[in-house]
C-alpha cells in the first residue's frame, strides 16, 4: 500500500519531477549548447540571447506566481525595474569621480545627492538591493492585499494600477531618477570594463547558470509540500483556511519570490542592454511579461524559458519588417494560445497537450462540444 | 561592392509611431533621391530599417545590431531624447555616427551624434523672445512629463526670472494624459498673459479642448506650442488650435525653392495631403549633409565623416540655408508661426540670421561648455 | 479668498472625472460584476465609439450630429462586443483571468486595425456650437468658477445611463436571469434560461455602453487608437473599489475616484495623484476588501 | 400502453476521457414515477444530467414527448418541459427565495405568454409554506432544508411535465421530509406529473415509486416494478 | 435562560479538566435575524454528541461560529480554556478544530491522495513548508484513511472527478487525518446509502474517545446507530438534551422536528 502510494507522487522527492535517464539528455544538451554560444553566434546575437535569458528569469517566476499559485501579476515590469534601477543606480554612480553627481540630475537642478542613492555607491548594497528592493516592497505590498482576501482578477487589475503607478513615478521624478529617459551610459560594474568580451561573456555566463539554477530550485520548489500547498490554495483557498493553513504566506513567498527573480532579471538585463527606463516597467511591458509565459505554458518552468525566447526572438525578427503585422500577430497569438492552447507550447509537447489541441481545434472548426 | 549601407532606426511601432514614421519617410525620401541621382561616391544607398519599438531599450539593441552586425556605415534616427540617450554609449563603443533629426533639450554633445534637431536657444528661447517683445508679462509652462519639457521649462524659468516677468505657475501631465480639468482650473486661477505648452501628442488635444471649453480659446489666451506641427495641427483639427502659436527651424509655409521641390516631392510619394513637419526636414537634411560630408571627405569612415560634416559649408535646404557647426549640432534660423484656419503656420516672426547652436545655456549651466566655434 | 473657486472647481471637477469614470467603468462592472468577464478590449470599445462618432458627424453634421452619434455608437460597439462574445469570450467562460488576457490581444489587434484605417494621428470630433460654452460665476465668493457646458452634458449623460441601466435591470426580467445565469451557469440553463442569450445580450450592453462613452469622451479629448487605454486603468480601479459590478458600487467608487484625484491635484500635480490614488485603493481595501457594496454568500468559495 | 413520455435508447456519456454511462435503455412511462437506485459513484447523477442535457449523449438517443431531443441544450429540455432538481442544492445563492422561484418561470418560454406574466404559481407555496415566510431572503443564506425546498418550487414554477429529482430528502429534517415526500406525492396526483427520482433509500423508493431500476457501474442492471418485487429482493444489488 | 450549562461554568482561568469545549451564549445575528440566540453547549473530551434540530435551526452557524467563518455577535467560545472566538479560522483549526462542511469542500485539482496528505499534515506553518519528506507516522495514517474511506483505488484521481458520495468520504478521511481534538461533522451522511450509513457510524464510533465529535445529521437510524447523547435546537436556541430515546419520544421534539411519523424507518 504504502509502496503504491509513494509511486508518481510529487511528495517522493525533491528531483520528482525530473525523470532520469534518456529524458536528462535533452536539457544537458541544451544547457551546453547555450555554454558554447558565445563561440556558436554574433557578438550582437549574443546580447540578445543574453537578455532574453534574464527575461527568462522572470518568465519562470510567473510560472510560481501565475501557473502554480494562480495569482497573476500584471505587475512584474514595476519589480523588474526596481532591479534594474538598483544595479543602474549603482553603475551611475560607479563612474563619477567623487562629489560629483549624475548628468541628469545636474540639468534637473539638483545640488546633491538624494539620500537614498547614497547607499548604492557601494557595490554590496547595489547587489543587495536587486534582490531586496523588489522582494520586500513585494511581500509589504501583496501582504497588504492578501490579507484582506482580495485575490483573483481583482489583484490583477491592482497590480496593473501598480505597474502605471510606478511608471508614472519614476517619469515624474526625473531629477532623481532621470524621469522618462532612464539611466543609461554605464561603463563599468564592480570595476570590470563592460565592454571587453571576457565581461560580456562573462556576464553571459552568469545570466546562463542563473537560469539553470533558479531552474533547478523551482522545480524542487514546485515538488515540495509549499508546491503542493500553493496549488492546493489555488483550487480552494477558504477549504485550505479551515484545514489550519493560513493562505496569505504562502501566497506572499510566491510573489514575493516572483518578485526577487523580477529584480534579478532587470539587473542583468539592464547590464545586457546597457539602459534601464520607464518604458520596461508599465503596464504594456508588464502585460507583454505575461504573453511570454502564457505562451510557453504557465505550468512549465522549460516552457516559460521556451516561450520568452519565442516572444522575444519574434518581436526582434518580425517588427522592423513587418511593423503593423507585428501588432496584428502579437494580439493573434495571444488569443489564440489562451482560447486554444491554455498549457501553451509546453501543453503541446506532452502527447494529452497534443491530443487535446486538436480536439479544441476541431471545436474551433466544427462548433461547440461541451 | 557598389553598395554602402545605412541604418534608419525609428519607432515603427509604439506610442512613438506616429511622429516617427513620418521621419522615416523623409529619410527614405532622401535616400531614394541620392540613389536616383547616382548614390554617394559612386556607390548605391542602401537603407536598413529597423524597429525602435518606443523603446529605449530596443533603440539600443537596434543600434547595436545596425552597426555591429548589419554593417551600416552611419545611422539616422531616433526622436525622444531617452532613445538618444540610450544609443548613444552605443555609438560611442562602436566608433560610428548617429544622425538625430528632433528638437531636445541641449545638455549634451557627444562626438558620436550629429544633432540637426534645434537646442533650446534655437527654439525656445527665440519663442521668449517673441513673446517678450509682444509684451507679455505672465507665464504659465505646462508640459507632458519627461524630460524636454521638465529641462526646456527649467531654463525658460530662468530666463523669465531674469527678465523680471512673471512665473504664473507649472504643471505637467503623464505622456498621453487626457484630464485637464485640474491644470485648467490653476490656469484659471492664476490668470497669465500666455501659455508656454510644452504638451505631447495626444495630450494637446485634449488640452485645447479643454480649453475651448472652459471658455479659453487660444484668441483669449494665447498657447506656445513647442511640438505641435503641421501634422498634429490637421489632424486636431485646425479650427480647434487656430490662432495659436509655435516655435519651429522649419515650417511648410516657408517660401523657397528648396522647400517647395521637397514638398512636392514628399506629396508625390505619401499623398497629397501629406503634411511636412521640422523633425521630418531635419531627417531629410541629415541624409544630405552626410552625402555631402562623405564626398567631402571621400572616404565612409565615421571619424573622417563626422571632421568634413562640421567643416561643410552652409548648404540650400527646405529649411533655408544651415550648416553643422564645430559642437555637431546645426546652425539655423527660429521662426515662430501662426496656425491658420486650413492647418497651416502663418509665419509672423523670425530670429536676426541664423542662431549658433549652444548645448549649454549660460544662465542655467554656468561652465559648462560646448562651443559652436 | 481666491482659493474658494479652486476648491469648487476641483470639486465639480471631481463630479466631472467620476461621470467619465462611471461611463467607462459602467460596460466593465457588467461584464465582470455579471460574468466574471473582464474585457481589457473595453478602452477600445470606447475608441470604436469616438470613431463611430466621427463618421456619425461627417455624415450628419451640425448641432444635432453628436445626439445622432449617440445610438449609433451604441449599436456599433454593442455588434462588435457581440463578435467579440460568440468568438472569444463564449470559449474562456470560468476562466477569468484567461479572458483578461484573450481580451488583451483582441485590443491589441483593434488598436492597430484603428491605425490601419483612421491612422495613426486620430480624428475630431467637435462640441457642438449648443456645447461650447461655459458658465461662469461673476460674483460673491465663487467669483470666477467656470463650468463648462460640455461637463454638464457629459453629466447628465452618465446620470441619464446609470438611470436607464438600472431602471432596466430592476423591471424587466433581464437583470434577474444575468443574476441568475452569472451565479449557475448549469443550474440556470436547467431551469429554462438560454444561458448564451444572456451572456451575450449583457456582453453587448457592456461594450455598447463603452461606446456611447466613447462620444462623449470625444469632446472633451482625442479619438486616436489608443484613447481607451487612459481610461481603462483607472475604469478598473473603479470596478475594483466598487465591489462585484454592483451599479451603486460603481457609481460610489466613481465618484470617490474622480473626488480624490481631483482634490489631490489641487496640492500635488498629475502624476502624483495617480500614484496617490493607488495608495488610497490599497488603503481602501484594507477597510473594506469587498469594495465598497459587499455581497454576502456562505458558499465556501464564493 | 402509450408512447413513454421519455425514452433513452443505448445512451452513453462520459466525462473527458473517461466514460460514466454504456449503453443506457429507459422508458419512463406518462404519468409513472421510476427510481433509480444503486451505490455511491454509479452515475445516477450522470444519467439525470444526461437527461437534462448538461452532459452530451456520446452514443444513443433520447426521445421526449415522442420527439427526439438529443441536440437540443438544457435550456431547450426544460422549456420542452422538464424540470430538474439538481443533488447538493444549487439554489441561485444571491438571489432571494421570490428571484429564485421566478428563475423557474423561464422554461414557461414560448408555452403560452400569459403563465410567465401570473408569477410563481400559488400552489408551490401551499406545498411549501416555509418558502412563503422566507420570500425575501437570499437563497444562500438559507439552510439546507430551506435550499432543498426551493430547488423543488423552483422546478415545479415551470410547470414540468417531467420531474427529475436527484435525492431530494438528503440533509433534510424528518417533518419536512415527510412533507416533501407528501408533496411528490401530490405532485403526481393532482399535477400530473412524472417522475424520476434517484433515491439511496428503497424503503421510500418502493413507497413512492412505480418502478425501479438499479444502477451499476454505469449500466442499468436490472429493471422491475415496486408492486412485484420487494425492497428486500432488490437490495442485494444496491448494498454490496 | 435556555443555557444548558450556567455561563459562570465557562472561563478562561480555571477549565474543568475535562472540558473541551464550552459555547458560551452565543448568538450570530444577521442584519436582524439572529440564527443564533443567546445559545451555549459544553462538549466533554472523548465524548460524542449529536446535534439536531429543524432546518435552519442553527446547526450549521454553530459550526460555522466555532470555526470561525462566521463571527459571534455576543458570547464566547472557549476551547481548551481559551477563548477563541476571535482568532482566525487557521488558528482555531490548528488548536485542534477541524469540521466536515455541509455541501463537500475538497480541493477539486489535487488527487485524493494529495487532499489527505495536506489534511494530515501536522506542521501547517508555512516555513516548513519548504522540506520534501513526509513523515512516516503521516504517511501510514493517511494509507490507513485511504483504506477506511474506500478510496484507496482512486488515490490518484483529481478529487473534482468523485461522485458525491465519495466527495463525502474524502471529506470525512481529512477531518479525520487532521487528528484534531475536536471534529464537527455537519451531516456526514447526506448523499450515502444505507451501507455507507453504517460504515461512517461505525467509523464515528471508533473515532471517540481519541477525540471528540460533535456530529449533526437528520437521518435518526443514523443517529440510533451513534447511541449517543442528543442535544435539540430550534430557532437558536437550546431545545432539549437527552437519549436518543428520550428525544424520540419527546413531545416538543415531535412537533417542531421528528413530525408525526415517528415510525419512519430511514430519514426519521
Ligand atoms: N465532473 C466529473 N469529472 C469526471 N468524473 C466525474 C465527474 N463527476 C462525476 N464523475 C465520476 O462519474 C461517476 C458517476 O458519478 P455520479 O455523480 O453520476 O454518481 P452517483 O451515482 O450520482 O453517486 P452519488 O450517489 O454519490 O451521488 C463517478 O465515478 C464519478 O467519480
Ligand atoms: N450569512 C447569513 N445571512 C443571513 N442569514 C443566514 C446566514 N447564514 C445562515 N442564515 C440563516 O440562519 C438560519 C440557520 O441556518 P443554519 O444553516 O445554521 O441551519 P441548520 O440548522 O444548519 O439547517 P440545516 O439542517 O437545514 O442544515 C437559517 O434560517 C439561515 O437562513
Ligand atoms: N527630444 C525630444 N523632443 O524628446
Ligand atoms: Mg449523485
Ligand atoms: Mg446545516
Amino acid at each position: 500500500m504504502d509502496m503504491s502510494l509513494r509511486k508518481n507522487t510529487p511528495l517522493s522527492g525533491p528531483l520528482a519531477g525530473i525523470t532520469f535517464g534518456r529524458s536528462l539528455a535533452v536539457p544537458l544538451a541544451v544547457v551546453a549548447l547555450g555554454v558554447l554560444a558565445p563561440w556558436l553566434v554574433s557578438a550582437y546575437e549574443l546580447n540578445l540571447l543574453a537578455r532574453f535569458l534574464a527575461m527568462a528569469l522572470l518568465a519562470m517566476g510567473l510560472v510560481l506566481v501565475w501557473g502554480q499559485g494562480g495569482v497573476l501579476s500584471l505587475g512584474q515590469g514595476v519589480f523588474f525595474g526596481l532591479g534594474g534601477y538598483a544595479i543602474a543606480m549603482h553603475m551611475k554612480l560607479a563612474a563619477l569621480a567623487d562629489g560629483d553627481l549624475p548628468d541628469f540630475m545636474v540639468w534637473s537642478g539638483l545640488d546633491a545627492l538624494p539620500w537614498w542613492w547614497v547607499p548604492f555607491k557601494s557595490p554590496l548594497v547595489a547587489i543587495l538591493g536587486v534582490v531586496l528592493v523588489p522582494g520586500a516592497l513585494a511581500a509589504l505590498f501583496s501582504w497588504a492585499v492578501f490579507r484582506r482576501r482580495v485575490g483573483g482578477v481583482y489583484f490583477a487589475l491592482i497590480t496593473q494600477a501598480l505597474a502605471l503607478a510606478f511608471a508614472t513615478l519614476l517619469i515624474s521624478q526625473q531629477p532623481s531618477t532621470g524621469g522618462f529617459n532612464g539611466l543609461t551610459d554605464f561603463q563599468t560594474v564592480m570595476g570590470v570594463d563592460l565592454g571587453t568580451p571576457a565581461a560580456v561573456h562573462g556576464l553571459y555566463w552568469l545570466t546562463l547558470a542563473l537560469v539553470v539554477g533558479v531552474f533547478v530550485a523551482l522545480r524542487a520548489l514546485m515538488a515540495s509540500r509549499y508546491g503542493l500547498l500553493l496549488r492546493a490554495i489555488r483550487d480552494g483557498e477558504n477549504r485550505i483556511r479551515f484545514l489550519g493553513y493560513d493562505p496569505t504566506p504562502f501566497k506572499v513567498v510566491a510573489f514575493t519570490i516572483g518578485a526577487v527573480l523580477a529584480g534579478l532579471a532587470g539587473a542583468l538585463f539592464t547590464l545586457h542592454a546597457g539602459v534601464v527606463s520607464p518604458a520596461l516597467v508599465g503596464v504594456v511591458p508588464s502585460i507583454e511579461m505575461v504573453i511570454w509565459v502564457a505562451v510557453g505554458g504557465r505550468n512549465s518552468l522549460a516552457g516559460a524559458i521556451a516561450g520568452t525566447l519565442a516572444v522575444n526572438l519574434a518581436k526582434d525578427g518580425v517588427s522592423s519588417a513587418f511593423p503593423d503585422l507585428w501588432l496584428y500577430a502579437l494580439g493573434l497569438v495571444f488569443v489564440l494560445v489562451v482560447t486554444l492552447l491554455p498549457g501553451g507550447l509546453a501543453g503541446l509537447v506532452t502527447d494529452a497537450g497534443a491530443a487535446g489541441w486538436g480536439k479544441r481545434l476541431k471545436t474551433l472548426i466544427i462548433g461547440e462540444a461541451k | 561592392a557598389d553598395t554602402v549601407k545605412v541604418g534608419v532606426l525609428q519607432s515603427l511601432t509604439g506610442t512613438m509611431a506616429i511622429s516617427e514614421v513620418t521621419v522615416k519617410n523623409a529619410e527614405i525620401l532622401a535616400i531614394d533621391e541620392i540613389n536616383a541621382s547616382g548614390g554617394v561616391l559612386g556607390k548605391k544607398v542602401e537603407a536598413v530599417v529597423e524597429d525602435g519599438g518606443s523603446d529605449p531599450a530596443i533603440f539600443a539593441q537596434k543600434a547595436t545590431k545596425l552597426v555591429q552586425d548589419g554593417g551600416v556605415v552611419t545611422v539616422f534616427g531616433g526622436w525622444t531624447s531617452a532613445s538618444r540617450k540610450a544609443m548613444l554609449p552605443v555609438f560611442q563603443k562602436l566608433k560610428s555616427l548617429l544622425w538625430y533629426p528632433v528638437q531636445f533639450e541641449g545638455n549634451e554633445c557627444s562626438p558620436n551624434i550629429m544633432y540637426s534637431g534645434a537646442q533650446p536657444n534655437q527654439q525656445i528661447l527665440p519663442a521668449l523672445q517673441w513673446a517678450v517683445e509682444k509684451g507679455y508679462k505672465s507665464y504659465f509652462l505646462i508640459g507632458s512629463d519627461y524630460v524636454f519639457p521638465r529641462t526646456a521649462n527649467l531654463i525658460l524659468k530662468k530666463h523669465i526670472d531674469a527678465d523680471k516677468l512673471k512665473v504664473a505657475g507649472e504643471e505637467y501631465v503623464p505622456l498621453g494624459g487626457t484630464d485637464f480639468s485640474a491644470v485648467i482650473a490653476k490656469v484659471q486661477a492664476a490668470k497669465p498673459d500666455i501659455i508656454f505648452s510644452t504638451l505631447n501628442g495626444d495630450s494637446n488635444v485634449s488640452f485645447f479642448k479643454q480649453m475651448a471649453a472652459a471658455g479659453l480659446p487660444s484668441a483669449k489666451l494665447p498657447v506656445m506650442s513647442f511640438s505641435i506641427g503641421e501634422q498634429e495641427a490637421v489632424a486636431m483639427g485646425p479650427s480647434l488650435v487656430e490662432g495659436s502659436y509655435a516655435a519651429w527651424n522649419y515650417f511648410q509655409s516657408l517660401d523657397g525653392a528648396a522647400n517647395k521641390k521637397f514638398v512636392a516631392a514628399y506629396q508625390a510619394k505619401f499623398g497629397a495631403g501629406a503634411a511636412v513637419t521640422d523633425p521630418m526636414v531635419h531627417g531629410y537634411v541629415d541624409v544630405y549633409a552626410w552625402k555631402a560630408a562623405v564626398e567631402k571627405a571621400g572616404s565612409f569612415d565615421p571619424e573622417k565623416v563626422r571632421a568634413a560634416a562640421v567643416a561643410l559649408d552652409y548648404l540650400d535646404t527646405a529649411m533655408g540655408k544651415v550648416k553643422f557647426a564645430a559642437n555637431q549640432s546645426l546652425v539655423q534660423t527660429g521662426y515662430i508661426g501662426q496656425l491658420d484656419p486650413t492647418g497651416q503656420f502663418k509665419i509672423i516672426w523670425q530670429s536676426k540670421g541664423t542662431i549658433d547652436p549652444d548645448p549649454y545655456d549660460p544662465l542655467v549651466f554656468p561652465g559648462k561648455k560646448c562651443p559652436a566655434s | 479668498m481666491a482659493e474658494w473657486p479652486l476648491i469648487a472647481g476641483q470639486i465639480f471637477n471631481g463630479f466631472s472625472v467620476a461621470s467619465l469614470y462611471v461611463l467607462a467603468a459602467l460596460g466593465l462592472a457588467l461584464s465582470f460584476g455579471l460574468m466574471r468577464v473582464i474585457n481589457m478590449a473595453h478602452g477600445e470599445m470606447l475608441m470604436l465609439g469616438g470613431y463611430l462618432a466621427y463618421l456619425t458627424l461627417q455624415v450628419v453634421p451640425g448641432p444635432l450630429g453628436i445626439l445622432v452619434a449617440m445610438p449609433v455608437a451604441f449599436l456599433g460597439a454593442a455588434a462588435v462586443g457581440a463578435v467579440l462574445e460568440t468568438t472569444l469570450i463564449k470559449r474562456l467562460s470560468a476562466r477569468p483571468l484567461d479572458t483578461l488576457l484573450a481580451t488583451w490581444g483582441v485590443s491589441l489587434i483593434l488598436q492597430q486595425a484603428a491605425r490601419n484605417i483612421f491612422g495613426a494621428i486620430g480624428v475630431d470630433v467637435r462640441a457642438p456650437q449648443w456645447l461650447s460654452h461655459a458658465y461662469t460665476v461673476q460674483s460673491g465668493l465663487l467669483e470666477g468658477l467656470t463650468i463648462p457646458a460640455t461637463r454638464l452634458f457629459i453629466l447628465a449623460v452618465a446620470f441619464a445611463v446609470m438611470g436607464a441601466l438600472s431602471l432596466l435591470l430592476a423591471r424587466t426580467r433581464i437583470g434577474l436571469l444575468v443574476r441568475a445565469v452569472n451565479q449557475d451557469r448549469g443550474m440556470a440553463a436547467a431551469a429554462g434560461i438560454n444561458v448564451r442569450a444572456v451572456d451575450l445580450s449583457v456582453f453587448c450592453l457592456g461594450t455598447g455602453i463603452a461606446g456611447l462613452a466613447g462620444v462623449v469622451l470625444a469632446l472633451l479629448g482625442p479619438v486616436t487608437p489608443n484613447v481607451g487605454q487612459s481610461y481603462v486603468v483607472p475604469a478598473f480601479l473603479v470596478v475594483v473599489l466598487g465591489g462585484l459590478g454592483s451599479l451603486k458600487g460603481t457609481a460610489i467608487a466613481s465618484l470617490i475616484v474622480g473626488l480624490f484625484s481631483a482634490l489631490v491635484q489641487i496640492l500635488v500635480d498629475v502624476s502624483l495623484a495617480q500614484v496617490l490614488l493607488l495608495l488610497f485603493v490599497i488603503g481602501f481595501i484594507q477597510f473594506r476588501p469587498q469594495g465598497v457594496v459587499a455581497v454576502r454568500s456562505r458558499a465556501l468559495d464564493a | 400502453m402509450a408512447e413513454p413520455l421519455l425514452t433513452l435508447t443505448g445512451a452513453a456519456t462520459s466525462y473527458g476521457q473517461s466514460q460514466v454511462l454504456w449503453d443506457i435503455d429507459l422508458a419512463v412511462p406518462a404519468g409513472g414515477a421510476v427510481a433509480l437506485i444503486g451505490r455511491n459513484g454509479v452515475g445516477k447523477t450522470t444519467l439525470l444530467k444526461t437527461i437534462i442535457g448538461a452532459q452530451r449523449l456520446t452514443a444513443g438517443r433520447m426521445t421526449f414527448q415522442g420527439c427526439d431531443v438529443s441536440a437540443l441544450g438544457p435550456h431547450q429540455r426544460a422549456r420542452a418541459g422538464i424540470g430538474y432538481v439538481p443533488q447538493g442544492r444549487h439554489i441561485f445563492p444571491h438571489l432571494t427565495v421570490r428571484e429564485n422561484l421566478e428563475t423557474g418561470l423561464s422554461a414557461l418560454a414560448g408555452r403560452g405568454g400569459g403563465a410567465m406574466k401570473a408569477g410563481v404559481p400559488d400552489h408551490i407555496f401551499d406545498l411549501f409554506p416555509k418558502l412563503a415566510q422566507i420570500i425575501n431572503r437570499k437563497g444562500g443564506v438559507l439552510s439546507g432544508g430551506e435550499q432543498q425546498q426551493l430547488a423543488i418550487g423552483r422546478a415545479l414554477a415551470g410547470q414540468p411535465s417531467l420531474l427529475l429529482l436527484d435525492e431530494p430528502t438528503e440533509g433534510i429534517q424528518p417533518s419536512v421530509v415527510q412533507q416533501i415526500e407528501d408533496a411528490l406525492r401530490r405532485i403526481r396526483a393532482d399535477l400530473g406529473v412524472t417522475v424520476l427520482i434517484v433515491e439511496q433509500y428503497l424503503d421510500f423508493a418502493w413507497s413512492f415509486a412505480d418502478s425501479y431500476r438499479v444502477m451499476q457501474r454505469g449500466r442499468i442492471i436490472r429493471a422491475g416494478s415496486t408492486r412485484e418485487e420487494t425492497a428486500a429482493e432488490v437490495a442485494h444489488l444496491v448494498n454490496i | 435562560m435556555n443555557a444548558q450549562a450556567p455561563a459562570s461554568h465557562i472561563g478562561t482561568t480555571a477549565p474543568a479538566s475535562n472540558l473541551l469545549l464550552a459555547v458560551d451564549g452565543v448568538t450570530v445575528d444577521f442584519d436582524g435575524f439572529k440564527a443564533l440566540n443567546g445559545f451555549s453547549l459544553t462538549l466533554d473530551r472523548g465524548t460524542l454528541r449529536v446535534l439536531i434540530g429543524p432546518n435552519g435551526a442553527g446547526k450549521s452557524t454553530l459550526c460555522d461560529t466555532i470555526i470561525g467563518r462566521v463571527r459571534a455577535t455576543s458570547g464566547r467560545v472557549i476551547f481548551k480554556g481559551q477563548d477563541i472566538t476571535h482568532l482566525p479560522e487557521h488558528e482555531i483549526v490548528r488548536r485542534g478544530i477541524c469540521r466536515k462542511f455541509q455541501t463537500p469542500g475538497v480541493l477539486p485539482g489535487l488527487s485524493v491522495l494529495d487532499n489527505l496528505m495536506i489534511a494530515a499534515r501536522r506542521d501547517r506553518r508555512w516555513w516548513s513548508s519548504f522540506r520534501h519528506g513526509v513523515a512516516a507516522e503521516e504517511k501510514a495514517r493517511v494509507a490507513d484513511i485511504l483504506e477506511t474511506i474506500g478510496l484507496a483505488d482512486r488515490a490518484a484521481a483529481p478529487a473534482g472527478q468523485l461522485a458525491h458520495g465519495e466527495k463525502q468520504w474524502l471529506e470525512i478521511g481529512m477531518v479525520v487525518a487532521t487528528r484534531a481534538d475536536l471534529l464537527l461533522l455537519d451531516e456526514p451522511t447526506a448523499g450515502m446509502g444505507p451501507a455507507e450509513t453504517s460504515q461512517t457510524a461505525a467509523l464515528i464510533r471508533r473515532l471517540v474517545g481519541q477525540h471528540t465529535v460533535l456530529v449533526i445529521d437528520h437521518d435518526m437510524s443514523f443517529l440510533e446507530q451513534l447511541d449517543a447523547r442528543v442535544t435539540v435546537m430550534h430557532q437558536g436556541q437550546f431545545l432539549k438534551e437527552g437519549s436518543v430515546a428520550a428525544i424520540r419520544a419527546d413531545a416538543d421534539v415531535a412537533a417542531v422536528y421528528l413530525g408525526r411519523a415517528k415510525e419512519n424507518t430511514h430519514h426519521g
